[in-house]
């Protein structure tokens, strides 16, 4: 083994043990990775990358058997003590988690969270540190970081806190950054930033890279060498452009060559309108000190104004952090907004919850951050079978068969009915979110990023889920996502925002075709670019 | 009124039938040891805390002895309890028949414990500040027996009696004041009804020294004590310093006296005493353990039923229900066989406890009222009622049949569920109860009255309530305690009379029969000793026949246990075990044990 | 929240109108009074404590003669007398009234039972209670606390299963029989006479030098903290350790080791916080619970006379004005501890608020 | 590298687990599993269930009255029926005293006179020859319980009480010479059941208090916080004491006292937990899945919040047995006859020269305790999901 191998892995298995049995993750997994070099593991979600990731630096919990070796800088990692993790950690090897959402600290303004990652290994403390987080907050593209040094987790958009934990990550100058689907939150101008930063840092610090993503334009562009992954194995590895030449297993073919493609079916004339807003407003309080004085606002959405139909799906697009998450929930009537929303043509705005409940079986939304919205202490079943108890959906059939149904409809095994949340990968919550919205069948769904997590093939397999419901129930779909490709083949009206404000709307054709407003040009270029790159 | 040639008595001491067991001219007390060394310490414990050392009003606890360095004019000694003596006069006059007046010729020697002195112009003013900020029932007490004072020089004063004042209690009333100063009182503003801990200026041979809240109490010998020259000071106040000891806990006091932190312990616990004193310092010998004779006059402590009750006008239920108590089986199992039973009113009486048959003096008294039908003859030839006595076994099945049959006879049947009932209605007894050391008594005793039939239980609640419910005569059973004293007088109405059923909280039995009236107004009125104690014991045989107690025990011992450096005279005086007051240290047995390690 | 802080300081005003209210109906129904209290002591019984201090007596003493009042019987104006001084003779809603503007004046009045005034009466016994209440306290927490939290991160080890037990059985044990076998071994004559009986301090503690004084009195106050604290530690230890075990397995748990922080850093920078939500802002309430905490059982035992003995005579021989004055005093801190300790939930937790959900 | 090959187990199917306990959902069947799996805490409740279903027959373990008696070819049940001692030949009128070789020797002989006289010499007799002066008798029988002595039973020996443990007695007698297993049997069934119903109720009352303070806010919180207040200021002892006064002690009286000023124990804490979760995203979620908001609060909120619940319900249970203790150490509790343990331990105090009391004491609190954490823990563990067992 050459000395220049900074992370290699040799055998790794990795089982889970739950409720008296044992699951296989990761089946002797063996993979290196030299300095300088990024490496992409890619794969099916659910194959498990983010395991194996997540066990090079023993960061899985207790009910995680680890077998195998793991060795960085010729250090053995499997079964090496706390103390010794620890100095690799952070310092040498730095993590960019899945799942933004959740991994910030909840009670720690951004400041804290950036100044702990400075002050331990760099030592810089107070003011030093505070231009030193300010810098890296302008580094990954958020706009006023003054301003926002003092929020919490909560006040942020998702592509916000992903770009937190990016920051974190980049913080020190680490020797092996594990980026574990590190940009799906952002909006491809922002995702672009983040790589040309990545690069540079790469270029500038030798540092290298294990790269998880399902975009594979991005590995592509940035990998040196590909590894992909399937039930837990590996079942090709390369050089990426031999990769992309040549794939040799069927499932790397089938992965490559899947794409969400085709356009939505058109909406048949005179479908209803299901949802509407005019002028909807969202504005939130900025709060400080103890009294929570309010300071200032930020103003989430501005004005916002749209409707849809049966049958039809508007997409929303725009930049991150730009209001597209909160003009869902002001829809969804789940925070308070100023301004007109209708369901079914009845004004639901100032409904008490109570009134609000039965309209609830017909709108749905599918959050952003499925790990959050998945109550911890209950299993799959009791999840996705909630609304149905709620809601006396009585389809005459048994609720888990419909449950079973609905799982594999989005491509979980229904096997899998009686885990907790925890004990699923970042794409398979995103699926029991997807699932538990639209096995209610409702009028109205409300999708915020429900792709962002998966990989291609499942993509493609959700992307046809949604349009046959459509199809088949007259769905109206309110799609948010960076992904315009998606978008694309979903949408047939599309809104484009930007801090706070629809800067462009229009039919799907349009807007992507013949961009108005400057901000859809530079966003559709930037996608372009990337696309372009592919 | 007083007849003015009437005989004026002039004494040393006054005991209303004439007898004094100490002539005029007396040395020293019968009792005392002489030639006692003084000096040494003495301390004992004291239970709870202490946040005053004014024992005069109702309000804060006192300190223990705080009336210590008070003395009064008169004192009694441990060897004749019918009597009272001269301790700050001379003498006293007063008229032999009438009992109107009396006048004390103070001594001029007295002198306060910071050397000012005591004038009858003092005595005087105690008398005003008792009456005008003294304790409202001792204002009611003393107004209706003293009618005014006159100072007639600096060293004599005379008392006058009400017309209405009982005369056997008059002169020994007025004998109680004690010795405060006046100036002392004005300079310092103090207040007889504030609690406080400033100590009242007294006297007396022995003076505060210093204290330390809820810590302890050292009491000095005042040197200069005017009074250590008098005969009866012979052989007393031996101790240099007397020391108490304040414990919260019963436990850390015994542990405190294991540990030597005080010296002398007097023993309340009948359980403490058999079991308690197994420490090193008893094994070793530093420590004697004593049971030492107790000959005063028992408290009559015993069960008394609520005669207003319907259920319990029926002697017979009476006597069942007392059948059920079992004070052997209760003396060998909770006393450790150190308690003896109650058996009269006036245990430990002499000549005031009625035995046997009624002796002729008695057949006298109680004949006339055998006659007039207000009682039944068989008292005038029945032994007097003793309480029942039973075997070792818990419930004793003589008694048990007897009780049985007795509740029968009165009409309480058993029923089908195993109670007895009357008319309908379930016989119920309820023992109140505010102290929770009497559960392990009162509990078998319920034990007893369920194996009966009768639906009894305890009732224990707290001292306010029992209180209020005494008060208001709610109960069936409860404890109660007879304090009748030598020379039985008025006293005897508020705890046995017709008068007194309806608001005395000491007729608590509710008694009230015309026969014990005529005994107690023959009581009151009696003109000698053996008129009265006749009278006493008829008294006590009418009282006893009556089964409205239900007598519970006696301890005839005082329990003492002490490190072996204190010594007391032989044989001790019947009323007193006077640790504080007669008693001596020994030095060289002090050395002895420091020497050993156990002080 | 200003306007909820203004709310809640407002509604102090009828919620302890209402407490004493409640408070005063209730004593009118109480079977017994001061006056009977009182009646019952010069009758030589009423010790309140006669049950927790043990060695009562089967004999009652003889108090024949002489005694200053008990052998005279009360008579009826002695007992006129006391309600009159004790305001009874009014009605009651006029009682009231008088007594809660003397509150509001914060005059609290005198006791009944003794020539003191209420605040002096408790102040008198403040030194106690906070000896106790305060050591007990640091101790629990400074033990408890990290204790949990090694248990939490060793769940299921040998370590967490006998301190389980230990901590177990330090709070089966009943805190008296503990008290009095410390005090029976290490205070008494028969063993180890290494500890005083007694008192916060030795007589001579004014002669002592500074250091002395500080050694006096953790001499003396080692048996009765020991006594006081013993059981303390099982809840705060478990509650500690389950909040953990909750906490330590979430995300941003793992973010934060990723972010190579040393053990302690994550333990009680990070999860501290999230999973203590309930100690953390029980503080406040804990610091006021630091001056009034002592138990009655272990003053007796140690002869320490602190808040505990206060209240429960006061309760049981009827001090009205100690306890209402207790009451109005130390309810008000406890109402101002209780807006404190919300105010603490939203600085432990910025996502708390008290509003309405309208959506 | 040869690792060795792990053995896998697949994931038991789903409705084979559900036929071994179909009255549970299969996440209740999970929790159940989890729970079976910590040792400790499985063993604790079967002990503990065992030791409670004893108790529960106390009556027929601990009594002073046979279980069954035969005389003259007759059955009775004491237990159950009240019988006068005339019923077996005797002559008084109330309950045959069995415990008393007297009634012994009238039921084992058929109700022979001199029984009264020499009971033993005539069971002697009877039992022997079957003849007592020559005339046959009918011989009876006694079933005794295991232990011949009920709570309030005063033991028939000799000497001072608190006697040692001995044959007859075997943790002794107190210090009104009862036995002090029975009382111990009794008391634990009396402690049980009062501190599980009043901590049952106490807890649902305490829980949904918190629950719907926590979960609205507002003015409902407002106002309820303040009520909470009033009422927690309320002087327990006073109602105690007008409550006995009114209608007597009682066991239920108590019961439903601890109650009233026991709920508000969980309210602070459980708002608290409250007042954060309903600030999560899953909140958010089941909101906007139309669920209610009770359904919310018991379905999603509670197992989440239930941490500190869980965790101090062992030491309610237990400071609801210690709160009763202390009310009858005070003298405010139970009649001083039942079988509390709050009553023994004070006699321990006060009889630190028979430490068999406090010993007894101890054990059986510490017993009592420790059974109940490792069982909550056990609970605290099945609800945790990301609890593993090895
Ligand atoms: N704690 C756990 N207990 C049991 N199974 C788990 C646990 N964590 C992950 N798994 C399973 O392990 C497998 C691999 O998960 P992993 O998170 O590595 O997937 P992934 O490749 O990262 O997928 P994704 O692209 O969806 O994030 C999945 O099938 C998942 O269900
Ligand atoms: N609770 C809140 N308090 C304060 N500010 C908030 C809050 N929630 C969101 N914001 C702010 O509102 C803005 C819009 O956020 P939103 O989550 O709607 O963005 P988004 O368009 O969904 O972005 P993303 O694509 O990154 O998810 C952001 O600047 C965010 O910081
Ligand atoms: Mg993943
Ligand atoms: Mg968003």
């Amino acid at each position: 083994m050459s000395s220049d191998v900074l992370l290699n892995v040799r055998g790794l298995n990795v089982h889970f043990r739950q409720d008296g049995a044992l699951t296989h993750a990761v089946r002797d997994v063996s993979f290196d990775l030299r300095r300088g070099e990024t490496v992409a593991l890619v794969g099916e979600s659910g194959s498990g990358k983010s395991v194996t990731a997540l066990s090079t630096v023993s960061l899985l919990g207790d009910s995680a058997e680890i077998t195998g070796s793991i060795t960085y800088d010729g250090a053995e990692m499997v079964g090496a003590n706390e103390a010794e993790l620890r100095r690799v950690r952070g310092n040498d090897i730095s993590f960019i988690f899945q799942e933004p959402m959740t991994s910030l600290n909840p009670l720690h303004t951004l400041e804290k969270q950036l100044a702990e990652a400075v002050a331990l290994h760099q030592g810089l403390r107070g003011e030093e540190a505070r231009a030193k987080i300010i810098q890296l907050l302008e580094q990954v593209g958020i706009p006023n970081p003054e301003v926002r040094l003092g929020a919490y987790p909560h006040q942020l958009s998702g592509g916000q806190r992903q770009r937190v934990m990016i920051a974190m990550a980049l913080a020190n100058g680490p020797e092996l950054l594990i980026a574990d689907e590190p940009t799906t939150a952002l909006d491809v101008t922002i995702q672009a930033q983040i790589l040309e930063l990545l690069a540079e840092l790469k270029e500038r610090l030798g540092m290298s890279m294990l790269f998880i993503t399902h975009d594979l334009g991005i590995v592509r562009k940035f990998a040196d060498r590909v590894c992909v992954m399937k039930d837990g194995e590996i079942v090709e590895r390369g050089d990426t452009a031999e990769i992309f030449a040549k794939p040799s297993h069927p499932y790397t073919q089938m992965l490559l060559s899947a794409e969400s493609t085709g356009t939505p079916l058109p909406v048949p004339a005179g479908a209803d309108v299901i949802a509407e807003t005019d002028a909807l407003r969202i504005w939130f309080p900025i709060q400080r000190g103890l009294l929570k004085r309010t300071v200032g606002h930020i103003k989430a959405v501005n004005a916002a104004t749209l409707s849809v139909r049966a049958g039809e799906t508007v997409g929303i697009v725009g930049e991150s952090g730009s209001g597209k998450t909160t003009l869902a929930l002001a829809i969804m009537r789940l925070i308070s907004s100023e301004g007109r929303v209708s369901f079914l043509g009845r004004n639901i705005q100032g409904l008490k919850s109570r009134e609000m409940r039965p309209l609830r079986a017909d709108m749905q939304i599918v959050f952003q951050d499925p790990y959050g919205s998945l109550s911890p202490r209950m299993t799959v079943e009791e999840i996705i079978s909630e609304g149905l108890m709620i809601h006396d959906v009585d389809s005459g059939r048994d609720r888990r068969e419909m449950v079973a149904e609905i799982m594999e409809e989005v491509g979980l095994d229904p096997d899998m009915m009686h885990r907790y949340p925890h004990e699923f990968s970042g794409g398979q919550r995103q699926r029991i979110a997807i699932a538990r919205a639209m096995v209610l069948r409702p009028k109205l769904v409300v999708l915020d990023e429900p792709t962002s997590a998966l990989d291609m093939t499942v993509q493609v397999q959700i992307v046809e889920l949604l349009r046959n419901l459509q199809q088949k129930y007259g769905l109206a779909y309110l799609f948010i996502s960076h992904d315009l490709k998606v978008v694309r083949a979903l949408s047939h009206k599309v809104i484009v925002m930007k801090e706070g404000d629809v800067v462009e709307h229009g039919d799907a054709g349009q807007v992507f075709d013949a961009p108005r407003s400057d901000y859809t040009k530079a966003l559709m270029a930037a996608a372009f670019e990337v696309k372009a790159a592919s | 009124r007083a007849d003015a040639h009437e005989e004026i008595i002039v004494s040393h001491g006054y005991s209303f039938f004439g007898d004094l067991v100490y002539p005029a001219d007396y040395q020293q007390l019968n009792y005392v040891n002489p030639n006692a060394p003084k000096g040494g310490e003495i301390s004992q414990w004291a239970p709870g805390t202490f946040d005053s050392f004014n024992n005069y009003t109702r309000n804060g606890r006192a300190g223990a002895l705080s009336t210590i360095g008070h003395e009064s004019i008169l004192t009694t000694f441990a060897d004749d309890p019918n009597a009272s003596y001269c301790l700050l006069c001379e003498t006293m006059e007063y008229p032999a028949e009438s009992l109107d007046w009396v006048i004390f010729n103070l001594r001029d020697n007295v002198t306060f414990s910071d050397g000012r002195g005591w004038t009858a112009h003092d005595l005087a003013f105690t008398h005003n500040l008792f009456m005008t900020e003294g304790l409202p029932s001792f204002r009611a007490a003393f107004g209706s027996i003293i009618e005014s004072v006159e100072v007639i020089d600096d060293y004599t004063i005379k008392f006058n009696f009400t017309e209405s004042a009982p005369r056997r209690d008059v002169i020994t009333t007025a004998g109680i004041f004690p010795a405060f100063s006046k100036s002392w009182v004005e300079e310092t503003g103090f207040k007889l009804e504030e609690s406080g801990l400033t100590p009242i200026l007294g006297t007396g041979p022995y003076q505060l020294d210093s204290y330390d809240v809820n810590r302890q109490i050292i009491y000095r010998y005042n040197p200069d004590y005017w009074g250590a020259e008098l005969p009866q000071s012979l052989g007393r106040n031996n101790f240099e310093t007397i020391r108490i000891e304040y414990f919260a806990d019963s436990s850390a006091a015994m542990e405190a006296f294991k540990a030597g932190e005080y010296t002398f312990r007097v023993e309340n616990s009948s359980r403490e005493w058999a079991t308690g004193y197994t420490f090193p310092g008893l094994i070793n010998g530093f420590v004697v353990k004593e049971e030492l004779p107790d000959g005063s006059l028992g408290t009559g402590q015993s069960y008394v039923f609520n005669l207003r009750r319907e259920k319990f006008q029926d002697p017979r239920v009476r006597e069942a229900i007392a059948m059920m108590f079992n004070f052997e089986w209760s003396n060998e199992s909770l006393f450790y066989g150190l308690y003896e039973r109650t058996t009269s009113f006036w245990d430990n009486g002499g000549d005031l406890t009625a035995v046997g048959v009624p002796t002729p003096e008695e057949v006298a008294i109680l004949q006339p009222l055998v006659d007039e039908g207000l009682l039944d003859a068989s008292i005038l030839t029945d032994e007097v009622v003793m309480p029942t006595t039973s075997g070792p076994r818990q419930l004793d099945r003589r008694n048990l049949r007897a009780a049985s049959a007795l509740l029968d006879e009165a009409g309480w049947i058993v029923g089908d569920d195993g109670k007895r009932r009357k008319n309908g209605r379930v016989l119920t007894v309820e023992i109140l109860d505010s102290s929770p050391a009497f559960d392990r008594i009162h509990n078998p005793f319920v034990q007893n009255l369920l194996a009966l039939g009768i639906e009894a239980k305890l009732d224990r609640v707290d001292p306010s309530q029992e209180t209020d419910r005494s008060r208001n005569y709610d109960y069936d059973l409860t404890v109660h305690q007879f304090a009748l004293g030598y020379e039985p007088s008025t006293g005897l109405k508020q705890y046995f009379s017709c008068e007194a059923m309806d608001q005395s909280t000491r007729n608590l039995m509710g008694v009230c029969t015309p026969a014990i009236d005529r005994l107690i107004e023959k009581a009151i009125s009696a003109s000698s000793l053996q008129d009265l104690h006749a009278s006493v014991r008829s008294l006590d045989r009418v009282l006893r026949a009556e089964r409205f107690i239900i007598p519970q025990w006696i301890n005839n011992s005082h329990w003492v246990a002490y490190y072996d450096m204190y010594r007391y005279p032989e044989p001790l005086p019947p009323l007193a075990l006077g640790a504080l007051d007669f008693w001596w240290h020994d030095a060289e047995a002090e050395a002895a044990l420091r020497a050993q390690g156990a002080l | 929240m200003g306007a909820y802080i203004l709310r809640r300081l407002l509604l102090i005003i009828p919620t302890l109108f209402g407490i004493m209210v409640i408070n005063f109906t209730l004593t009118q129904f109480v079977p017994g009074g001061p006056i009977e209290q009182i009646i019952a002591t010069m009758e030589g019984q009423g010790d309140v404590f006669e049950g927790i201090s043990g060695g009562g007596s089967e004999t009652f003493e003889s108090q024949g003669d002489g005694g200053y009042v008990g052998a005279r019987g009360l008579p009826k104006e002695f007992i006129e007398e006391l309600e009159r001084e004790f305001g009874f003779d009014k009605p009651a809603h006029e009682r009231f009234a008088l007594m809660m503007w003397n509150y509001i004046r914060l005059d609290f009045g005198e006791s009944y039972f003794r020539s003191i005034s209420v605040i002096d009466l408790v102040i008198e016994k403040m030194p106690v209670s906070i000896t106790l209440g305060l050591w007990s306290t640091v101790i629990a927490y400074l033990i408890s606390i990290p204790l949990g939290i090694r248990k939490a991160v060793n769940d299921g080890s040998s370590f967490d299963t006998w301190t389980s037990g230990l901590i177990i059985v330090a709070y089966a044990i009943p805190g008296f029989l503990f008290a009095i076998m410390l005090l029976v071994l290490f205070a008494g004559g028969s063993y180890f006479q290494w500890f005083p009986l007694r008192g916060l301090t030795s007589d001579n503690f004014d002669e002592l030098s500074a250091w002395g004084k500080v050694v006096d009195y953790l001499w003396h106050i080692t048996l009765p903290v020991l006594a006081s604290s013993i059981s303390g530690f099982a809840t705060l230890t478990l509650l500690t350790k389950n909040s953990f075990l909750d906490e330590i397995k979430k995300q941003y748990v793992v973010t934060a080791k990723a972010k190579g922080l040393s053990e302690a850093r994550v333990l009680y920078g990070h999860v501290f916080r999230n999973a203590m939500l309930i100690v953390i802002a029980g503080f406040p309430s804990l610091f006021i619970g630091i001056f009034f905490g002592s138990s009655l059982i272990i003053e007796t035992i140690f002869s320490l006379d602190g808040l505990g003995r206060l209240g429960f005579e006061a309760a049981v021989a009827r001090d009205y004005p100690v306890i209402f004055g207790t009451l109005f005093a130390f309810g008000l801190v406890g109402l101002l501890v209780g807006i404190l300790s919300d105010l603490m939930y939203v600085f432990v937790d910025p996502r708390i608020d008290f509003e309405k959900r309208e959506v | 590298m040869a690792l060795p090959d792990p053995v896998i187990v697949p994931a038991p199917v789903a409705a084979e687990i559900k036929r071994k306990r179909p009255w549970l959902s299969p996440l209740n069947q999970r929790r159940w599993r989890n729970f079976t799996k910590n040792r400790r805490a499985y063993w604790s409740l079967i002990i503990f269930s065992v030791l409670f279903g004893l108790s529960l027959l106390a009556e027929f373990i601990a009594n002073d009255k046979p279980i069954f008696v035969s005389y003259r070819g007759e059955l009775y049940m004491p237990i159950f029926n009240f019988y006068p001692e005339t019923e077996f030949g005797g002559d008084l009128p109330i309950e045959a005293q069995y415990q008393y070789e007297d009634v012994e020797c009238l039921i084992r002989t058929g109700g022979i006179e001199a029984c009264y006289d020499d009971p033993e010499g005539i069971m002697a007799e009877a039992a022997e020859t079957g003849q007592v002066d020559g005339v046959e008798v009918e011989e009876g029988w006694l079933l005794w319980p295991m232990i011949p002595y009920r709570y309030d039973t005063i033991v028939d020996i000799r000497g001072a009480a608190p006697s040692a443990p001995d044959s007859n007695n075997l943790l002794g007698t107190d210090d009104t010479k009862r036995d002090v297993l029975a009382r111990v049997i009794y008391g634990f069934r009396l402690s049980i059941m009062f501190t599980l119903i009043v901590t049952v109720c106490a807890s649902i009352i305490g829980i949904a208090a918190g629950a719907v303070q926590g979960y609205f806010g507002g003015w409902l919180d407002l106002v309820f916080q303040r009520l909470l207040e009033i009422w927690s200021s309320t002087p327990s002892l006073y109602v105690i004491i007008i409550m006995f006064a009114i209608f007597g002690r009682s066991f239920w009286m108590l019961v439903f006292l601890s109650v009233l000023f026991g709920w508000p124990a969980l309210v602070g804490v459980v708002r608290a937990e409250f007042l954060r979760a309903r600030n999560f995203e899953y909140v958010r979620a089941a909101r906007a899945l139309g669920v209610s908001n009770g359904t919310i609060m018991f379905r999603h909120m509670l197992p989440n919040a239930m941490v500190a619940t869980v965790t101090l319900l062992p030491f309610i249970i237990t400071g609801t047995i210690g709160g009763l203790a202390s009310l009858d150490f005070l003298g405010y509790g139970l009649p001083s006859s039942a079988p509390s343990l709050g009553e023994l331990t004070l006699q321990a105090k006060q009889n630190l020269q028979a430490p068999w009391l406090a010993f007894t004491g101890f054990f059986t609190f510490a017993i009592m305790l420790s059974l109940l954490v490792f069982i909550f823990e056990g609970v605290r563990d099945a609800f945790d999901p990301r609890k593993t067992f090895q």
